[in-house]
């Protein structure tokens, strides 16, 4: 049997499938169509100091392989999602990534500290890249800022720190060595990008924002590369992300250099996708023969 | 508990040219559903990733081992599902969301276009004792669903078409209307459950406040997960809402709620 | 019947459906499958000083619901372009829009200068934005570069100018508004975006080059919200480019403000697929009586 | 002239789980269809963009207003190709592409898998003068494609499989070697033709060389238009190549190459 053992920095994990922040909530209802313990680890839906209501509806809008989402970072809030969410989250035997938001540097630090003093959380991922609330993209669209931002949590944490890079840049490499420089143990590439579409017949925008973050297959070719480019300048591990639908999908990222892959919108559509990744990676590494998933990372051949 | 099942088509009849109903082999799911919940259906080949995501519909019938949904050809996914032959299986999930209220004493059902199969399933599960009436809306005399469906349950049906070709020619509210106004029903019992196109919702929820009757309406969004994760499907309502704020998920806490939890002021309703 | 007539600053066109650079060659081929003539404009492959041989194949490669190229600019070169492709193209009553690339600031103007003098050469549109070949996004992402560029072709030519822009940026808009500022009569929105994609059997890129332009439905959001964003802040006309399949695909773009649109990979899958646009636009302004196409651009309601 | 048809499926017929042969109701391609030619079939459905492009297949026979595919489900495409039931209709581009050139006195026709198919509407369109050997490769026993097709036209077949389950067990090019070394034909009016996975055009093409014996081979690429605007479909040539340097584009400039204008030093062909 293959080893998909894998490692993020300091975070230890059995396998590179984890799911994608704001594609799982916060686990219970998941529960019901998959054994949760199985993955590699879980990202819960971002979480911010303050509840937030979100945007007002529609906020979705299905586009060709892929479909627009203007949630707007609606969550609990901090508080509620220690005293409500964690206690839930914290029973399974899976490391737990809790992805944090914020309006301002301090903000990420205030939330870093909050959480690391309670146990059951593995480690933190940094959305730096919503695009679909104001200010979200600041950070990650200015190597400056991403640099300050990931500095300041780290500072503010033991946990392990997972930057969370926008792919609405003109180099990404820039933002993710800031990413790096700053002091994160890892990197997760993409969030969304940002695109619209328009009703013809009410001449509106579908999404009450306006604009949206594009998910799903369509942009799995984009996503990939931002994964190759920043592997070949990185001193940190990779989580790649964007339109993974099964496990040739994950291959693929793996290949171009990702140590570990998150599932997103595939869940939407099979809520058990991210296990049926795992089943199939383990039978790839099977047919190929392939020990440990490590063989795999970055072992793609340009000559 | 909702099952992901690949289900077999027992029959995929063409009722107009734009309405089909669709019998699928699912005992999982006919065993359990309940008047109010749905199914979510990968209308695409899994070879292909466009449409990607599942639609819902109305769980009509649930009997025998199979259940049966009736939908019209909106866009890509159901004119997708519409080619799709007897004998070939569908991935769908089900059954989900929550389902009606308990029927009443007096039950008035309001169902204007696609929205009826959910109140047939409603009057197929009622005890002989509770005493219903159905009102359908539709915009021709070809395009009545479900009037045979509740004859065979012995609920009387009335109909009311935007030409005229059958029954009442104007809205379904306008016979909703006539009904509380004339029934004299109000405060002994009587619910109105509804569902329909959002405008003929907005208006039976009106008047069932006008006439201090409690009212349940069925409400529609653009569902991408239909399990409660994505936050996607959600509608503004008065007070707490749901975990997250002044709304709540209709796949999950719905699509079935109380006319007076729904913030109508706030619900624009344009879905993509 | 309503008027489809549009205006791309001092450019007349009787319909605003063109082709877009590399998807109609020089006119050839897709000449046996439609009636030329009946286009608003037609915008031939790019053309450079010298002839170049192109990316070694695979060039191509399909992904979800879109493909990724990196043919590299393959072409005949100005000279041979002007004597065996444009005496063909000039025969059609139908403005054609020759697309041209440089490596450097002066190759465009020589460019300019040279098909400024051949008749029957309506317009020049400048692809700066070409990510398939080395230097090719050096100036799309730079709005310096872009402004200068832009500038020098515009002294080298009394034709009017169209900036082809890349999406490839952090903030398009202001390499748009660069573009403007360079004396562009209209930009031309967007060119491909970069992407890869790996077979997991053999290990490498499906694409020679490693990278290629992603192109199809996939981008449509993307390219929308790029229109829509560029409307907001230009003085001068917008043409939308990516992802438009059919008529509908072309009206969001016409309400997010485009004055004038592209149809790229569509023409591969339909060789007519220009002319099937254009039927399905006059169907649709007749639905709703919209009496000109100039009604319809940047008609977007967002209140 | 190629036309854009949207051909009725007479039959779809499985030859293994994974070999399907289609007959078109094409009469537009088949009257005019040469060997060597192909189609450019769009397997989805116009509700779906994906998989987005249109996939090539050759025209194995061409008779009676119909025309014959054959193939073999690689990926996508042809899996969803392999879905469609007669009495659909699909959309087709074709003829495409320059066919073979003229039979001479005598001639080979070497096909590897789905290789085989334009080979046979080569020898089916042969005039009775010329004097043809078939020699077909293929996995299995099973998996022999053209075999019947040949003896209807009464070519002599010899027969390959990787496995020896029918045939010469070893490759296709064994039996050619063979033709080749014994026939004492070469340089007499003798030609050879063949289509199948690059591994095996390269040994053909080579022996051809040796032998001093012309040769055709039918390549493929990935192929987004099929009409020659995309340039995505090149291979590299020695000398010219076509208008855009020393490549050329195999969809309206093959796929049938001769042997020695291909730069096999420089083609890769791996394809996505
Ligand atoms: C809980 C629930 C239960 C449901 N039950 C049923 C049911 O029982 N039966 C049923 O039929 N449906 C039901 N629906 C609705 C059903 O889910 C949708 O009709 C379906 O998702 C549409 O999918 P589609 O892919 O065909 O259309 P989509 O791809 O969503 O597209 C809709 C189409 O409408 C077009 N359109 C939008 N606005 C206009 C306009 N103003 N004029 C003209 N065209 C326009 C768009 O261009 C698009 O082609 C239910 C929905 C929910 C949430
Ligand atoms: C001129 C021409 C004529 C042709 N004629 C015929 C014909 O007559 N009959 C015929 O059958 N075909 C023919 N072909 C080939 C045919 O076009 C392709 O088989 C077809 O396009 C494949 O489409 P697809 O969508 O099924 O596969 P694609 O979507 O292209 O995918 C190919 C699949 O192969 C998989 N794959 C790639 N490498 C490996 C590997 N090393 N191991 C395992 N899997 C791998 C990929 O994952 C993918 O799923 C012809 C091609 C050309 C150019
Ligand atoms: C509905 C929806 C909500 C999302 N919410 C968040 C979020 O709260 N925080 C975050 O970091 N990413 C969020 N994302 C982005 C995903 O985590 C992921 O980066 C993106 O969807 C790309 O992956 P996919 O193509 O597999 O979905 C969201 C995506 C979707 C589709
Ligand atoms: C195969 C191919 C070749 C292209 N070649 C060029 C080119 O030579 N010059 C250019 O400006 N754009 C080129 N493009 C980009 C298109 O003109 C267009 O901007 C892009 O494909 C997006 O539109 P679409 O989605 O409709 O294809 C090419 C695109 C494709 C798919
Ligand atoms: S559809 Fe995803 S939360 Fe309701
Ligand atoms: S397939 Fe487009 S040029 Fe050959």
């Amino acid at each position: 049997m293959a080893s998909l053992a894998t490692q993020l920095g300091p975070l230890k994990l059995q396998n590179p499938i984890m799911t994608a922040s704001g594609t799982f909530g916060y686990g219970e209802e998941i529960a019901n169509f998959m054994d949760i313990s199985h993955l590699g680890a879980v990202v819960c839906k971002t979480v911010t100091r303050a509840p937030r209501a979100g945007n007002a509806p529609p906020r979705t809008c299905e586009t060709a392989a892929g479909m627009l989402n203007a949630i707007g970072l609606q969550n609990v809030g901090v508080e509620r999602f220690i005293t409500e969410k964690l206690p839930y989250l914290r029973q399974f035997a899976v490391p737990l990534i809790v992805n944090i938001a914020g309006e301002t540097i301090e903000d990420f630090g205030l939330l870093a500290q909050a959480l690391s003093q309670q146990a059951g959380v593995a480690a933190l991922e940094l959305n730096i890249s919503c695009p679909n609330v104001a200010h979200g993209l600041d950070f990650a669209t200015d190597p400056v800022l991403t640099e300050q931002v990931v500095a300041h949590a780290r500072a503010a944490t033991h946990l392990p720190i997972i930057a969370k890079l926008s792919p609405n840049v003109t180099d990404i490499t820039l933002i993710a060595r800031a990413a790096e420089a700053g002091g994160a143990d890892a990197v997760s590439l993409v969030n969304t990008f940002v695109g619209m579409a328009v009703n013809i017949h009410t001449r509106r925008p579908r999404l009450s924002n306006i604009s949206g973050g594009l998910s799903g297959p369509a942009i799995k070719p984009l996503a990939l590369r931002a994964v190759y480019r920043c592997a070949q300048v990185l001193g940190i591990p990779l989580i790649g992300i964007g339109g993974i639908m099964n496990a040739q999908d994950a291959i693929e990222f793996f290949i171009a250099g990702a140590s570990a892959v998150q599932v997103g919108t595939a869940t939407f559509v099979q809520p058990g996708a991210a296990l049926e990744v795992i089943q199939g990676l383990e039978s790839y590494m099977d047919k190929y023969a392939i020990a440990s998933i490590k063989e795999l990372v970055g072992s793609i051949i340009t000559t | 508990m909702p099952q992901r099942i690949l289900a077999q088509i027992i029959e995929q009849r063409e009722l107009t040219p734009s309405h089909y109903r669709l019998r699928l082999a699912a005992p999982e799911i006919a065993q359990t559903a309940k008047a109010g919940q749905y199914v979510h259906v990968l209308p695409r080949a899994t070879h292909s990733f466009d449409p990607l995501l599942r639609r819902a519909f109305s769980i009509m019938r649930a009997a025998e081992d199979a259940i049966d949904i009736l939908y019209r050809i909106e866009g890509r996914g159901t004119a997708l599902l519409a080619r799709r032959k007897a004998g070939e299986t569908i991935d769908v999930l089900g059954p989900l969301g929550l389902p009606f209220a308990p029927l009443t004493t007096h039950n008035i059902l309001v169902g204007g276009g696609v929205g009826v199969p959910p109140l047939v399933l409603l009057a197929a599960q009622a005890v002989p004792e509770v005493r219903i009436q159905a009102l359908i809306g539709a915009r021709a005399a070809t395009e009545i669903i479900g009037q045979e469906d509740f004859r065979d349950y012995d609920v009387p049906v009335e109909v009311a078409t935007d030409d005229g070709s059958a029954g009442h020619q104007g809205l379904v509210t306008d016979l909703l209307e006539r009904q509380l106004s004339q029934s004299g029903l109000t405060g002994q019992g009587l619910t109105v459950f509804a569902c329909g196109p959002l405008p003929m919702l907005r208006v039976v929820a009106a008047m069932s406040q006008r006439y201090k009757v409690p009212c349940q309406v069925s409400l529609e969004e653009n569902m991408p997960c239909g399990v409660g994760v994505c936050n996607g499907c959600v509608v503004p309502v008065l007070g707490a809402g749901d975990d997250y704020g002044n709304y709540r998920r209709i796949c999950v806490d719905g699509p079935v709620l109380w006319a007076n939890e729904v913030n109508w002021g706030h619900y624009s309703g344009d879905s993509c």
